[in-house]
């Protein structure tokens, strides 16, 4: 393992504080327990908190800011945060319209925020981001694992929130973008744990993880290496097929937003190429790309290999990923 | 049960985490993201480190500070999950009386009472994870050995008798989860391919177990 | 060689077309020969036009937009672009003021833009960057190669053409801060040129290469792993001692730009911890640190490694640092 | 020289960079960024492909397309230096009466016409690139062959032995460069750390030189 690290138990904290130093016009960074919150606290809004496992840079503490998160809680790396991180992060932000979690349908974050919600002494209420399709025989499954979609979640729940809409709206918005979303990853190397210090699982010179996790939890299956296109093809036909499944209708020249999502070692020019072919296959499935974000939005430490997620937007949903947001990762103001 | 045996059996934990080093984190590796051996080395480093603050409280006391440290300290799915456990531990026997006798000096009630705590632990569990038997968790190894333990007790066993059975009673609870499929917590997105390994959980759960059990054995014979 | 790639030859053209159908807000895509220009053509400006091998995207088509380039030259992977490149985009963004090349100084960009300035049919200067304090002894040198600090150069120079600027005025602001910048990298991992299939130079398991170019070219030395703070300071008294020696003045609580530029393969937790470092350090030398940029800007296809870019600010260059910019890679509006 | 020796001499070049793929991608890769080898088969691939396109033109015309063709087919350092090298050849022949006389009639005025041509290249070469002999580049092969082809040729030397020479004199100045330290180029950052490696510009153009040398022996001798 060669990384740019000290010693291993420093890491978070030396690179929390590299982002906030970096970033001190949008962030505040608390420490023990850590968390991050908006450098303005914001007014009488729902105030959005997200939080998660530490590997997934800028999520979640990249998107903090105006139109976005209100606060951030990072946990070790790949290990939710606890709820002591959440509660005094909704303590700092709370603006007395409650608090909206977002969270990542993991057990560990799932029961971490659910203890925290308990706890808090506001009001809350939690969104569960599932988009992960990889995983289908839902007999098996506690629930889709939330990836690269949160980030759309993030975004539109945070424009909703600055208009000041009360609580529950905030929820329903934020559970209509999950519930529109399909997201699939494909691993081309393991990533590696810097406590680890040896990859999270091994795999050949021409073999691929199709459907793997932004952990690295195995997928539907190894594979052989195969070209871009086939590959592309098979995500593209498994969020087709997870929308049919789940009665989304994609007909009718649904507009859409394609997320190319790079899980940390896999530079843009594949990023673009995987784009280019993602969008093609679409538009035959009459799926207009209307709106498109390619780049390490919700990575996987430094494991090559990137998702796909699409997202069937609706005139609501546009408006607020349209909508001004200046945070670390995601910025524009029209 | 008093204090001083929970700290030692802080200490007992954390050998047989760190001892497992290899083993834990293979096995989270294989079904989950690798990181189950970390966690369960902060967690019992941490109960360690505060021996000090531990060693005056009623027993009671301190397994809630552990489950309280615990929950601000593990993360990931283990942390709420054994937090809870000592949380609602402590608090079955804070509401009754006495507790401050231990399985040393042999009072069976007393054994009884430590007993009931366990099983009210390992519900709150199964109530924070929504998780039961059969599920690959934990719990395959968490429930069997809390029946067994309320059911020897309440048969007045030989405390001797009782450690060495939930020993046995965890390691096969442990092994038993190596065919099933999950269906909580990371594994669960693995289907077929979680068949042949072991849960990272139930595993660290029958180390502590076997610490436990171990460390009582000890201080009874000798 | 694991890559989400078709086939090797089309790899260019699949991301450049995946890149302008993403950013089809922003730029458009003119092929054979191959070039890039923003989508409304300015009026009445200094035409900014970039170019380089490919490889190290975002730059140069990333920078592409309001305030910072009006055309990029994509060549093949880590090869110049050639004279006819220049040409059309020349032709297809000339706005009656001349244009301005931004080259990185490598023999083969500099004579392939050469040959096109001298075929031009209008008036043109070039910027040449050369950032990489990397390589010392300049008895050895045609000069220093350009890398990270380009970013800056194009973003400020495509600010100062936007106001109206006049050619030299151009040119003369892209040699200052060329002049204000030092850059020094670091590989942990090499580069894998697509069409070479194999890593551009082997390196061991606990090596890296202190002072590595944007293209796998070796740097300074060999060494064997060290704690980040470690190397960090090497980079941090290069640049430095590199000041010293070109007479720039860096006392008196000068501000300054840092830059913390990801190679492609290292995640944005290392870089961050490296900026961390870096800005202490910095900062122990009376460097105050005022901006900051962190992420991946100038890659290395899927090289592990970072480089530190230090620029010193003044109020020209700052103003032009802050301006509004609207680019696939960099936004913001005020 | 007419232009069927020059679409010749374009496959003899071809099929001697393809042949040395594995030498000139690892030379680059040692001392520059290893995509000499790809570079120059682009260009040498391209003029193969514009054969037809050739064939109809005078002599001066072929290497003035070819010029023009490699300058937007090759890139990189190699691209225009070997560019200007062609156009600055035709430059010559055009300027001059009857290039339509080739090797083959062993016309002397003839081969010294190539000569000079040759001559002219190399020139071109060093103002494009402000280099000259001894900084570890293609002209370490360039400078001593086209010396040594315009003493020999004016020395009314047998085509032959001119060719054999040639051979060897590119062979020996691409060897030399093995010990230098590179000042210009993508190699001049290396300082001492270039020593040991041969320049990958200087052994493309000793292979290109030796294969139309042979080219000639070969037709001479057919
Ligand atoms: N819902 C649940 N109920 C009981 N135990 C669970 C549940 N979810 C996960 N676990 C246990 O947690 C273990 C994983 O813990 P750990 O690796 O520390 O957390 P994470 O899965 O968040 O990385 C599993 O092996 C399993 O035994
Ligand atoms: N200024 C120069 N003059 C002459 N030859 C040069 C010069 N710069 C580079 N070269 C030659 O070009 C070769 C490298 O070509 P190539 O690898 O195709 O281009 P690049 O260096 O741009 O990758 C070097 O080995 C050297 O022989
Ligand atoms: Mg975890
Ligand atoms: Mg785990
Ligand atoms: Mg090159
Ligand atoms: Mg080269």
């Amino acid at each position: 393992m060669k990384k740019f690290i000290n010693k291993i138990d420093n890491i978070l904290i030396e690179s929390l504080s590299g982002f906030a130093t970096a970033h001190s016009d949008l962030v505040t960074l608390h420490l023990d327990p850590n968390f991050l919150t908006r450098k303005n606290k914001a007014q009488n809004k729902v105030a959005v908190i997200s939080g998660g496992g530490s590997g997934h840079e800028p999520l979640h503490a990249g998107y903090i800011g105006y139109g976005m998160l209100d606060a951030a809680c990072p946990g070790h790396v790949f290990t939710s945060p606890t709820p002591d991180q959440m509660l005094m992060a909704a303590e700092a932000v709370h603006a007395d319209k409650g608090i909206l979690f977002i969270v990542k349908n993991y057990a560990g974050d799932v029961m971490n925020f659910e203890m925290a919600a308990e706890m808090l002494p506001f009001e809350s209420a939690t969104v569960l981001t599932s988009d992960d399709c990889a995983v289908i025989n839902s007999t098996y499954t506690t629930g889709r694992r939330g990836v690269a979609g949160t980030v759309i979640v993030e975004k539109c729940v945070g424009s909703l929130a600055e208009t000041g809409a009360d609580l529950q709206t905030c929820k329903a918005l934020g559970d209509k973008v999950n519930n529109r979303t399909a997201s699939i990853g494909i691993a081309l190397t393991s990533c590696t744990v810097p406590a680890a210090g040896r990859p999270t699982f091994d795999i050949g010179d021409t073999e691929l993880e199709m459907g793997v996790g932004i952990h690295g939890e195995p997928g539907r299956r190894r594979e052989t290496m195969r070209e871009a296109d086939e590959l592309v093809r098979d995500c593209v036909d498994a969020i087709l097929a997870d929308f049919k499944a789940r009665d989304l209708d994609t007909a009718n020249n649904s507009e859409a937003l394609l997320l190319i999502n790079g899980f940390g070692a896999t530079p843009l020019m594949e990023l673009y190429l995987i784009y280019n072919t993602a969008a093609k296959l679409f538009s035959q499935h009459s799926i207009q790309i209307s709106r498109s974000l390619v780049g390490n939005y919700t990575t996987a430490l430094d494991m090559a290999g990137a998702s796909v997620t699409l997202c069937l937007l609706d005139d609501e949903i546009k408006r607020h990923w349209d909508s001004p947001v200046h945070t670390a990762a995601l910025r524009h103001e029209r | 049960m008093n204090t001083e045996f929970i700290i030692e059996a802080a200490k007992a934990i954390q050998q047989s985490i760190l001892a497992n080093e290899h083993t834990l984190e293979s096995l989270d590796r294989a079904i989950g993201d690798g990181d189950h051996y970390i966690n369960m080395k902060r967690g019992a480093n941490v109960i360690v480190e505060i021996e000090a603050e531990l060693a005056p409280l009623k027993p009671s006391e301190a397994l809630n500070k552990i489950g309280i440290k615990l929950l601000s300290t593990i993360g990931g799915a283990s942390g709420p999950l054994l937090a809870s456990f000592f949380i609602s531990m402590a608090k079955v026997l804070e509401s009754q009386a006495h507790e401050n006798q231990g399985l040393k000096e042999n009072g069976d009630e007393s054994t009884l009472k430590i007993a009931t705590a366990f099983a009210a632990g390992v519900q709150a569990i199964i109530q924070r994870g929504k998780a039961n038997l059969g599920e690959k968790t934990m719990l395959d190894v968490l429930i069997p050995v809390s029946n067994q333990f309320v059911l020897l007790t309440t048969q007045n066993c030989d405390i001797k008798l009782i450690c060495a059975t939930l020993i046995h009673t965890a390691e096969q609870g442990m092994l038993a989860t190596k065919d099933l499929i999950a269906t909580k917590g990371r594994a669960a997105g693995l289907g077929e391919r979680a068949i042949g390994h072991i849960d990272p959980g139930a595993k660290s759960c029958q180390l502590m177990i076997e610490a436990v059990c171990k460390l009582s054995l000890k201080e009874l014979n000798g």
